[in-house]
């Protein structure tokens, strides 16, 4: 376990450090999995698409306008985390704690669209338990809003050490794996969008 | 020899418990005994599948022994045979992939062609206008309904010999499955679905039918009989059901959807007025329901059929617990 | 792998030409899954069809999965989470076709279920 | 659900009570010898909060022994009820929650736990590692597991079993016709479990993929290293669907959501989809690792190298792939079309491909080799022929016109008890006694070991051989009793004799493991049977120090290990000792999981606030980690050669 030591002092500094480069590669690994996880969440919600046992339909609810909001909220927020990214390589701690916090403030403007869209759509009568194709939906979109807001209080912890600690090798491989986090929700919510939003808008 | 013994030792384990089960078991193996067009099909098939699977147990077998009788360890008495710097031999690789290549591509064919087949009445009698026959399951017992006659009968089932009877197979509430082995295999019945399944007998007698598919407490009693009899014989009993049994009521149907045992039951109207369960998934818990039945744990001390009203068909002797 | 910091001190292009084009395949997504009126499978491939696009755009511009010495396995584990993900979906929609009906289309050959079978037939 | 205060613990049942009185008694009894020996700070400082992937490999390897034991009482249990017709030994409902606890605690708590404590001990000192790439996960993968399993056995005695199947098929498992704790134990013991396992799999995927010494290649990596490498890839791959299915499994228990009930538009078989969409790749979790430990004892024993490496390597890679396109073969009776059918028949039968190349190849791995009959290797010759039977009758399932006949009887239980037993816990067995030196400094008993081999052996195909005949002769399974002229009573009979057989074996290599803790001679070189030939051999002392070497070794071949031994390498020359930098030990993975394991008993009983103060816990130790910046520490070069010292001597 020779970790810490040898490094590449050329290579960006998340992957300086031995314990940086064996965490970013296993959560890649981990990304994997998550990539199955959503899938199955998918899966059934296509299985259950049109089991909506006589309730509410999704495209008397789905509105494009906050569909198109919250997706570029997460749009944006991916840019702007990535350029936190590339700030950090620059070695710009001020660039990073920047960018990172408009990051932040994107996903909770995110996260707030989406509490407001399930409160609306509970009112109408579209809950959990409603029938087979909001459960899909709802634990669809939970799970993925759930890992949001789970991101921003990791990040947000991560911010704290950053601001103590500076920019070092462990704290830019943290910077560097939650950026991955993030970046990959934002790839869910693409599949979201376009297999959620897109066919119950489109009445596909 | 004590050596050569022990090396054979799985061999003969396995051949006399062949020889043992063969004179005493087979004889009785009701999938291998088929009674109609279907069942004998897929025991074609599975003889078929067998033969295979022995030609290749042998090989792997005689390989077995002959390498651990030749080249086991003998103290100090070294034949010469041994050589370490073997790693492979590409020929031999290739000749164990592709002969299992070609047992699977002859396995594949026939499998494909007799699922493609099962989907349809079987080709003896496919001119012969099929018999159809709703088979729900209720846990824990079966209940047939005959459409065309307007009848339905619980926990046995008459059929006439050489007609295709084409079941439209569901449930009430859990899944089970459908399985009468010498008249052909099982096909899960499911709340909310009908699905179609042919079968069909070509010999006069009774077979065992059950539910193949683990439904709870009560699964190892739900069992029924299947009469198959001659055209002639199903037809008067058709009529005489008709005329002397009585009318299945809806209250009478909700207390069967009710989790428990019954005997068995004709009527002379079927429950297909009341609800499609290939279409309606909730009546059975709806019925429950109303009937005042309550699910409990297996470990609770209430009884859930405490506030129950009726209970008409309760098996007598059904009281354990 | 190498003159990183070099690189990295200019202007990150390749985030901002990544974001355009995704925001450029959002809305055209958009476009064609409510304001057209192709066939209903015709927009099925164009907007899935963007959307892996788009998850390749954020996964190379920004994510940088290729860098680094472990970039192979980092594709290679990313590819076989798609190969996962396309079986677990596609394998999902096509068992279930034949029940769609509730069971009425049992005659074998449900509707869509040739063209789904050519689907999984590609994954392996 | 509301739960009755006298329901809280299960009654009524003289086999429960005696249950509660044992564990009662054995929980005091294991407190008060650690009190009197005064064994706590040891048991916590030594083991419980380890990062040592040895130490770790060895607490999976007790719990997974133990958890045989359990499902093993449960199977004899099983075959006593089933022995005669109309036998009232169990009646319905606890034997339902028998075989239910039976199978999942067999594969999710015995058989994975066990081959992950053989990959922990062995594969980090395969490739030359001085532990795992993320240790303190290692842990905490632990401790889920551990807290798993018990929160799924304590419901026999609190609030009674799951009685579904270890399928749990909807909509049996649902509210409306299993109410109570049961099922939901299922379901969070299992999803506790598999958060452990998953992070087994990152972590062990990362461990071989970046931590193997210098000049091990991928293709000198020993034959388990491979297995485990691939088996790890379909954990990761798989394991998240089991965790979405539990999950939304107990929403529709907990949270009234509609994924799988009859009502609202739920969809029971998207259960069974789902859970085999997991279930099947589960099955080459536990049989790839197994292959892998046959592959090392025999070439060892045959000493002579793995006939065919790569083809062996390639193959595991063709089973990985294909276990995930097979899964629609459990439920071929479900009415899907016969498109699907006849696919997923081919598919599944294309796996007899791999296999067979796999099986040939260790066939021709002892020809003209010299082999030598050691306990390892007996249970490692006697899987070939019995996994030959049990894979063959697989295929027989796998076509599936006729597996409309062979679904849902006992020549399915036959089937897999014949794969399982034969690959998986046979594979158990050998590793087990291959390495045990490694692990405990001293070989069980070979004398014994030979009478238990074919006990246990020969017991096995008495109990399971039968079956099949059951099978065809139409009985089904996870039926509780059956009647007198079914015929099928002798049979039962002769099976439930060789499963008693098969406790006997069981007994027996309990009572080699004290009499060889006694009685054996500590061993003290590190190649413990002389006929070493990978890393984890080459260990200066039979027990390695908890940095497993003192240098890191240089492989230059397959078989590394022989080949030192050939060219009279020194492996530890004084001289190249460097300081080695070690992780630390840690609580709070402890801590995390007793947390989990709190929220999921809250969750069983649908008590919520017990279930967000356990989440609570959990996500605090989360925080606190994050928070941590803690580097290990280093082992300084006087400190390695003093323990080096005190070894050779
Ligand atoms: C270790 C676990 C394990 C393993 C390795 C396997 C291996 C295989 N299994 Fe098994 N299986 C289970 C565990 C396992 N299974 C379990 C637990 C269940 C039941 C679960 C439940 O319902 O509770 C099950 C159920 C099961 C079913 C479902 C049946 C049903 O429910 O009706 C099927 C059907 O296809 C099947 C097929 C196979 C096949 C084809 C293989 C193949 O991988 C076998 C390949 C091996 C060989 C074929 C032998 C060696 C090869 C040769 C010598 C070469 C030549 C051979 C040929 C060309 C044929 N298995
Ligand atoms: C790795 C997995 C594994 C293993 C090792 C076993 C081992 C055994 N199994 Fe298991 N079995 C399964 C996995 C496994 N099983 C699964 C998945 C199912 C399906 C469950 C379901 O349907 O949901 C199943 C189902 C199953 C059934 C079918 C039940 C039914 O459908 O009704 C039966 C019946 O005979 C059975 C028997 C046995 C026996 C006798 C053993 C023996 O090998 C056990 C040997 C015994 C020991 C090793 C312990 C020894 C104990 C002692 C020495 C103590 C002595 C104490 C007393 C006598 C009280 N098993
Ligand atoms: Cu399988």
């Amino acid at each position: 376990m020779e970790h810490a030591e040898h490094g590449n002092s050329n290579a960006p500094m998340e992957y300086q450090s031995e314990t940086g480069r064996l965490n970013i590669l296993g959560f890649w690994i981990f990304l994997g999995a998550e990539i199955v996880l959503f899938s199955t969440l998918f899966a059934t919600f296509f299985v259950l698409k049109n089991r909506t046992a006589g309730g509410v339909l999704p495209d008397e609810l789905f509105e494009v306008n906050l569909v198109m909001i919250m997706t570029f909220l997460l749009l944006i927020s991916s840019f702007t985390c990535g350029i936190a990214v590339h700030e950090m390589r620059r070695g710009s701690l001020k660039g990073v704690v920047i960018w990172t916090i408009i990051t932040l403030l994107l996903g909770a403007g995110f996260v707030g669209c989406e509490i407001n869209e399930f409160v609306h759509y509970v009112h109408e009568g579209a809950a959990l338990s409603t029938s087979a194709f909001w459960s899909g939906f709802f634990v669809l979109l939970g799970t993925h809003g759930t890992h949001v807001t789970i991101g921003i209080f990791w990040i947000t912890g991560i911010l704290i050490q950053l601001k103590k600690r500076g920019l070092t090798p462990q704290t830019s491989s943290k910077i560097f794996i939650s950026s991955l986090y993030w970046h990959f929700l934002d790839v869910v919510w693409i599949f979201i969008f376009t297999g959620v939003y897109l066919m119950g808008l489109g009445g596909l | 020899m004590i050596f050569l013994f022990r090396a054979l030792k799985p061999l003969l384990v396995l051949a006399l418990l062949t020889v043992v089960f063969v004179l005493g078991g087979c004889s009785n193996a009701s999938v291998l005994d088929p009674k109609g067009p279907v069942a004998e099909q897929q025991s074609d098939l599975i003889l078929l599948s067998i033969g295979f699977m022995l030609f290749i147990v042998g090989v792997v077998f005689v390989l077995f022994t002959i390498i651990l009788v030749k080249y086991r360890d003998r103290k100090g008495k070294d034949n010469g045979s041994y050589n370490p710097e073997i790693h492979g031999n590409t020929f031999l690789e290739v000749v164990w992939t592709v002969i299992p290549i070609l047992i699977v591509i002859a396995l594949s064919v026939p499998t494909v062609q007799t699922i493609y087949s099962l989907e349809k009445a079987p080709e003896a009698t496919k001119d012969k206008e099929p018999l159809v026959v709703y088979a729900t399951s209720v846990d824990w017992k079966w209940v047939f309904s005959y459409p065309e006659q307007d009848i339905e009968t619980v926990n046995y089932l008459n059929i006439p010999v050489d007609r295709p009877i084409l079941f439209k197979i569901s449930s009430a509430d859990s899944m089970a499955s459908l399985w009468i082995p010498q008249l052909g295999g099982q096909k899960y019945a499911m709340a909310g679905m009908l699905m179609d399944q042919y079968l069909q007998a070509d010999k006069v007698g009774t077979y065992e039918g059950r539910n193949a598919n683990f439904t709870g407490e009560h699964f190892a009693d739900q069992e029924f009989d299947v009469n198959a009899v001659t055209e002639k014989d199903f037809n008067s009993w058709v009529k005489k059901t008709q005329k002397e049994s009585p009318k299945l009521t809806k209250e009478k149907y909700d207390e069967l959807m009710l989790p428990e045992n019954v005997d068995e039951l004709t009527f002379s109207s079927t429950h297909l007025k009341y609800v499609d369960h290939g279409q309606d998934a909730e009546y059975a818990m709806e019925a429950r329901k109303r009937l005042g039945y309550q699910a409990v744990s297996p470990h609770s001390k209430t009884d859930p059929f405490e506030n129950v009203k009726k209970n008409e068909f309760k098996k007598s002797d059904d009281t354990e617990e | 792998m190498a003159n990183k910091s070099a690189e990295h001190s200019h202007f990150p292009w390749k985030h901002i030409v990544g974001f355009a084009l995704s925001i450029v395949l959002t809305l055209l997504a958009l476009w064609v899954a409510v304001y057209t009126d192709l066939s209903s499978s015709a927009k099925l491939w164009i907007i899935f069809g963007f959307a892996f696009i788009q998850a390749a755009l954020q996964l190379l511009m920004f994510m940088h999965m290729t860098e680094s010495e472990n970039g192979g396995i980092q594709v290679g584990n990313t590819l076989f989470g798609f190969f996962g993900a396309i079986v677990i979906v596609l394998g999902s929609i096509w068992i279930f076709a034949a029940h769609y009906h509730h069971g009425d289309h049992m005659d074998g050959n449900p509707p869509g279920g040739a063209e789904h079978s050519e689907h999984s037939g590609h994954n392996e | 659900m509301k739960l009755k205060w006298d329901e809280f613990f299960v009654t009524g049942d003289p086999l429960i009570l005696g249950a509660q009185v044992s564990i009662a008694l054995s929980t005091i009894a294991i407190i008060v010898v650690l009190t009197y020996f005064k064994k706590w700070k040891w048991l916590w400082s030594e083991w419980i909060t380890t990062v040592d992937h040895k130490k770790l490999g060895i607490m999976y390897i007790i719990s997974a022994v133990i958890m045989l034991f359990r499902g093993g009482v449960d199977g004899l249990m099983m075959r006593a009820q089933l022995a005669l017709p109309n036998n009232s030994f169990l009646d319905s409902n606890h034997y339902n929650e028998i075989f239910t606890t039976h199978g999942t605690i067999m594969i999710i708590f015995m058989a994975m736990p066990f081959l992950i404590g053989l990959i922990n001990v062995v594969v980090p000192l395969q490739i030359g590692a001085r532990d795992v790439a993320f240790p303190y996960l290692n842990n905490l993968s632990f401790w889920t597991f551990f807290v798993g399993a018990m929160l799924f056995n304590i419901s026999f005695v609190i609030g009674g079993s799951p009685n579904a199947g270890w399928t749990s098929y909807m909509p049996l498992a649902s509210n409306d016709m299993s109410p109570g704790p049961g099922e939901n134990y299922y379901l969070l013991g299992l999803q506790i479990a598999g958060i452990g396992t998953l992070m087994t799999g990152i972590n062990f995927m990362v461990t071989i993929l970046k931590m193997r010494t210098k000049g091990m290649t991928l293709m000198r990596m020993p034959m388990f290293t491979w297995t485990t490498l691939i088996t790890m890839v379909i954990i990761v791959f798989a394991f998240p669907v089991l965790t979405v299915a539990l999950a939304l499994l107990s929403f529709d228990r907990l949270f009234g959501a509609h994924f799988f009930t009859l009502e609202a538009g739920g969809m029971p078989m998207l259960w069974a989809n789902l859970f085999w969409i997991w279930g099947h790749p589960e099955v080459y979790i536990v049989i790839l690792p197994a292959f892998g430990i046959f592959s090392e004892i025999i070439s060892s024993f045959a000493r002579k190298q793995l006939f065919g490496y790569k083809a062996m390597v390639g193959s595991i890679i063709a089973i990985s792939v294909l276990s995930f396109l097979v899964w629609t073969h459990h439920f071929f009776t479900m009415g899907n079309s016969a498109s699907v059918n006849s696919f997923f028949s081919i598919t599944t039968m294309a796996i007899s491909i791999p296999t067979g190349v796999k099986i040939f190849n260790w066939l021709f791995t002892m020809y003209k080799g010299r082999i030598s009959f050691t306990t390892p290797m007996l249970w490692a010759l006697a899987f070939i022929p019995n996994f030959v039977i049990g894979g063959v009758t697989g295929v027989m399932l796998a076509m599936a016109a006729a597996d409309y006949q062979y679904h849902n009887t006992y020549f399915l239980v036959s089937h897999f008890h014949y794969v399982l037993i034969a690959g998986t816990v046979f594979a158990c067995f050998a590793g087990f006694i291959f390495w045990y030196p490694k692990m405990f400094g001293h070989k069980l008993n070979e004398r014994i070991g030979k009478w238990f081999f074919w006990i246990f052996m020969i017991g096995f195909n008495v109990c399971f051989f039968p079956q099949y005949f059951l099978g065809l002769q139409g009985m089904p399974r996870r039926i509780y009793t059956y009647g007198p002229n079914d015929g099928w009573t002798t049979l039962n009979f002769i099976s439930t004799v060789g499963a008693f057989m098969m406790g006997v074996g069981f007994l027996i290599l309990c009572y080699n493991i004290y009499y060889s803790f006694r009685y054996s001679t500590r061993e003290i070189s590190g190649d413990s049977w002389g006929v070493g030939r990978t890393l984890d051999w080459a260990t200066s002392s039979a027990i390695p120090p908890h940095y497993n070497f003192a240098v890191l070794p240089e492989v230059k071949s397959q078989d590394a290990f022989l080949h030192m031994k050939e060219e009279k390498t020194e492996l530890y020359p004084e001289s190249k000792f460097k300081k080695i930098h070690m992780p630390s030990n840690s609580g709070r993975p402890f801590f995390m999981s007793v947390a989990f394991g709190l929220a999921g008993f809250g969750l069983v009983f649908e008590w919520y606030w017990m279930g967000v103060v356990g989440l609570i816990g959990v996500l605090l130790c989360m925080v606190l980690r994050s928070f941590e910046y803690d580097n290990g520490y280093y082992v300084s070069v006087d400190e390695i050669k003093e323990t080096e010292r005190k070894i050779s001597e």
